[in-house]
């Protein structure tokens, strides 16, 4: 059993990784932001989902935690998306990722 | 699993050596970038650094948060004091930094610079 | 009576500003200014009954916090407050002609300012002064950028950053103190601190010395004090000079008495001080512009300052303080001055002297500037001679050279600006000051003439806050 | 090809001075660890089962060091005068594009949820993790929300103005009150009972003085972010 929420918290880990490396290599905002946004909401699920496991009695409050982090973060992704797109921001290559390549 | 972590001196090191490196990141942001509000990130991370290197050093792997439950019991307590001294540091670096965005914001209304080294109209 | 008032009444006036905001425009100037001199009252009330008092806050020392009164600091509180009452009546005949924008915001941050400089100087908690050392810098970076001109605001950026590095550095050093000695109160840290490894000490030593280093316009780390000297309104900049960089420096040498008593950096910031007087003279020699002109000036005269208490004996920390004591005396004087000066003639070039035609701000300028020099029958000559002399005794020539050189260097330009004030070109009509300023600039320049010329109505009084300065009482 | 470029002498003197400075401080922290002292916490736990309430934390934070805290609202109040004198001008100016669907709906589900719990830290911050700062950014991130997702809506300055007023002259005069009636300045002149330990009622001027820090903080927090928010189109 602890070997399966150890499991869930390394995927969940992992995907923040992923997620990490992504911010710097995609090339400009949306991607940026995608890739910032969603490999971070599965993170968090596998993260919790592997405590749940491990903590039973703690399960209410996690299973609150997730619901809360699922309504949130497509949102705020959304919102930074349609402020990015009204102040003018375009599918290409930004200064960002000049300075790493 | 994992129970080499649940020894102070492992756990001892790891907090001197990663919350230095952070301090690291940060002051080395701090000598070289040039953009005002980079200047200030790199200085909010050195503060954090420092918060993680108190925090992480005073942190007993035995002991409990500091919330009693009944007014006699005093052992297996964290040190409250960290707690209470990081909580008024972080409020204070915050009101610093919400100052400093807006001054940069202000001045570059003013003269279209975010350098700080194109900061320079009174030095002749 | 409590020497926490000198804490909470500014608080407490700042915090009810919008209050008082209803009662008319005037309310706010006229309250603030009527604290201070009820502060002024409360410091002599303190100087003639006690003396000395422990004053605690919340519990008992050594866990809580608590405010020592002794002489010398209580020295400083007086001359603070007494600086900001002038500064205020100053200001409130000032401001019918050019007010500042936005008064009550600069009423709250001049008593801010003085709230915290008095805590600085009276707290024995190493917490509690990070904590008044911050709200003195905000309270500074936003007064340095008041005007919100674009070099206002540089000298607000510039100023913020080198406070906020600095803030880290002494945070870092407060929580290694923590750490290893487990205390936050000064008196707890001082008996722990000789028994610490050698390395922790060396480091928490120089985190502090980097930490107060940019605060006390020490020399590698006062690149930023031109230019905000440049960018703020000159009227600040006298505050600047008199009471905040006072302030740390008292806090500097107060805990550096307290940890290191018997002087294991003494020689080292002995030569950093008098390397960073020359190096602030000779830069201050190429100035044109005024302000930025008495900014080197001002440095010189801290360095000197801090090269007197470095030598960590009572005689020098007596010179020390006479210097204080002339210097921030002084300084009000001549930025006080100027602001009269810059109102009249919208600039700031030293060329604008020459057109100065108003006899008595001559006159104040002039006394100021001798004072500062150390001119005998001035107040400056006596801390001068004494810093000197106390050097002569201890053997170090090098230093007595290097002093007398930035001094020469100082008065080359000194009397550069003499000479443009009496070689005017009359061709303005007489610039007019009215007689609250004439009173406040003629009472000030009469302080430096009797304090230059009977140095012993003080010295018996300096000589005692010098031996418990040295004596470390926390 | 840019990697060489970046790597200037600037860079490479901010390298090598930032690392020979961290390398030095990690050896001698390594070298010399802390040894296991009697540290001043816990002379604060032994104090707080007496004069206390169950959070140790808060009690340190408002009671045992709470000169610290009257210091530390007083910086978040210059801070706050400070960001609205810079950004003062053109106060009519607003956001001009209107937020989408999305937002305002889930803005109308959010809003009390955050605001309750914001408000429940905030209370019981003597009794569990939590108190009056973190409530009080909870409270203003409420707002936060309200203000993107509606850009009509401006929360009236006077309203915030007196709340921060009140909360404010109100610490300073509990602090005075102390000094009044036992010499001490921020004296705890409720006398905790401690057979109310644990309670919700309990503890003297804690709960109190730290419900107060809630508001202050909140209100400036929210002062600071309308300000900056205000501005955020135009520049």
């Amino acid at each position: 059993m602890e070997i399966l929420a150890y499991f869930f918290i390394l995927i969940g880990v992992l995907s923040f990784l992923i997620s990490a490396i992504g911010l710097l290599r995609m090339p400009e905002l949306y991607t940026r932001m995608h890739i910032g946004t969603k490999a971070t909401t599965m993170g968090t699920f596998f993260v919790v989902l592997g405590a749940i496991v491990l903590q039973p009695s703690w399960s209410a409050e996690l299973i609150l935690l997730t619901i809360f982090i699922f309504m949130t973060n497509p949102l705020s992704s959304s919102v930074i998306a349609r402020a990015a797109h009204t102040d003018g921001a375009r599918l290409e290559v930004d200064d960002l990722d000049k300075d790493i390549r | 699993m994992f129970e080499f972590f649940n020894s102070p001196e492992v756990i001892n090191i790891i907090v001197i050596i990663g919350s230095m490196l952070l301090f690291f990141v940060g002051l080395f942001g701090l000598l070289t970038q040039k953009h005002i509000i980079k200047i200030f990130m790199s200085i909010a991370i050195m503060e954090t650094a420092v918060y993680l290197f108190f925090i992480g050093s005073l942190f007993k792997l035995d002991a409990i948060a500091p919330i009693m439950k009944v007014a006699d019991d005093t052992s297996k307590f964290n040190d409250p004091i960290p707690h209470a001294m990081i909580l008024t540091a972080i409020v204070i670096a915050m009101a610093v930094f919400a100052l400093g965005v807006s001054f940069a914001i202000e001045y570059y209304k003013l003269s279209g610079k975010t350098n700080i080294d194109t900061m320079n109209e009174m030095r002749h | 009576m409590s020497s926490v008032l000198f804490v909470a009444l500014p608080l407490l006036f700042g915090f009810s500003t919008p209050i008082l905001g209803y009662f008319g425009k005037n309310a706010v100037a006229y309250v603030s200014t009527l604290m201070q001199l009820f502060l002024l009252y409360l410091g002599f009330d303190l100087l003639l009954n006690e003396g000395f008092s422990i004053e605690l806050i919340s519990i008992a020392p050594p866990l809580g916090i608590s405010f020592v009164v002794t002489k010398v600091s209580l020295l400083f509180v007086l001359l603070f407050t007494s600086v900001m009452t002038l500064f205020s009546l100053y200001y409130l005949s000032y401001r019918s002609e050019k007010p500042y924008r936005d008064e009550s915001k600069f009423f709250i941050l001049i008593n801010m300012l003085l709230a915290a400089s008095i805590g600085l100087v009276l707290s024995s908690d190493i917490f509690n002064i990070y904590v008044f050392f911050e709200i003195a810098g905000i309270s500074a970076y936003i007064l340095s950028a008041y005007e919100k001109s674009s070099s206002a605001l540089e000298a607000g950026i510039k100023y913020l950053i080198t406070g906020a590095v600095a803030s880290i550095f002494l945070i870092f050093a407060i929580v290694l103190i923590y750490i290893y000695i487990g205390s936050l109160n000064l008196g707890i840290i001082a008996q722990h601190f000789e028994l610490l490894p050698f390395q922790i000490k060396l480091l928490i030593s120089i985190l502090l010395l980097i930490g107060f280093g940019f605060k006390v316009e020490i020399f590698p780390l006062n690149f930023w004090v031109s230019d905000v000297y440049q960018g703020s309104s000159t009227l600040v900049n006298a505050l600047f000079s008199a009471i905040v960089v006072k302030a740390y420096l008292f806090v500097f040498f107060h805990l550096l008495y307290l940890f290191l008593p018997h002087g294991e950096f003494s020689l080292f910031l002995i030569y950093l001080g008098a390397f960073s007087m020359l190096a602030a003279e000779v830069a201050g020699l190429r100035q044109s512009h005024l302000k930025r002109l008495f900014a080197y000036s001002s440095l010189g005269q801290v360095a000197l300052v801090f090269t007197a208490f470095a030598l960590q004996n009572t005689q020098a920390i007596q010179a020390a303080l006479f210097i204080v004591l002339a210097h921030s005396v002084a300084k009000m004087g001549i930025f006080f001055a100027l602001a009269l000066i810059e109102k009249e003639h919208e600039s700031m070039e030293s060329e604008t002297l020459k057109s100065l035609n108003s006899p008595f701000l001559r006159v104040i300028l002039l006394i100021s500037m001798l004072s500062l020099l150390g001119i005998p029958l001035f107040a400056g000559f006596v801390g001068k001679l004494l810093v000197l002399k106390s050097l002569a005794l201890e053997g170090m020539l090098p230093i007595i050279m290097m002093i007398i050189l930035a001094s020469l260097i100082e008065a080359v330009y000194y009397f550069k600006l003499a000479g443009y004030m009496f070689t005017s070109d009359k061709r303005r009509d007489v610039l007019k000051v009215t007689w609250a300023h004439k009173t406040i600039l003629a009472f000030l320049s009469l302080l430096l003439l009797i304090i230059g010329m009977a140095p012993f109505l003080l010295s018996e009084y300096l000589f005692e806050a010098s031996k418990l300065m040295l004596g470390g009482v926390s | 090809m840019s990697i060489k470029r970046s790597l200037s002498t600037l860079t490479l003197s901010g390298f090598t001075l930032s690392a020979l400075l961290i390398l030095s401080f990690i050896n001698i922290l390594l070298q010399n660890v802390a040894t296991n002292i009697e540290r001043a916490g816990d002379g604060l736990l032994k104090l707080n089962s007496s004069e206390g309430v169950a959070n140790v934390v808060t009690t340190v934070v408002v009671y045992f060091r709470g000169f610290d805290t009257l210091g530390e609202i007083a910086v978040l109040f210059i801070a706050s005068l400070g960001v609205g004198l810079m950004l003062e001008r053109n106060t009519e100016c607003t956001i001009k594009v209107q937020s989408n669907f999305m937002l305002q709906s889930a803005s109308k589900l959010l809003f009390p949820i955050i605001i309750i719990f914001g408000l429940y830290v905030m209370i019981y911050g003597h009794l569990s993790p939590g108190g009056g700062f973190q409530g009080g950014v909870l409270v203003a991130s409420a707002v936060l929300l309200l203000l993107i997702s509606n850009k009509d809506l401006e929360v009236p300055h006077a309203v915030i103005s007196a709340l921060e007023t009140l909360a404010g002259v109100s610490y300073v005069l509990i602090g005075l009150m102390g000094l009044l009636l036992s010499d001490v300045f921020l004296f705890n002149f409720l006398s905790p009972n401690i057979a109310d330990f644990g309670l919700l009622l309990s503890g003297g001027i804690i709960p109190i003085v730290y419900i107060i820090v809630g508001i202050k903080v909140g209100s400036e927090m929210g002062f600071i972010v309308q300000n900056l928010l205000k501005r955020s189109d135009d520049v």
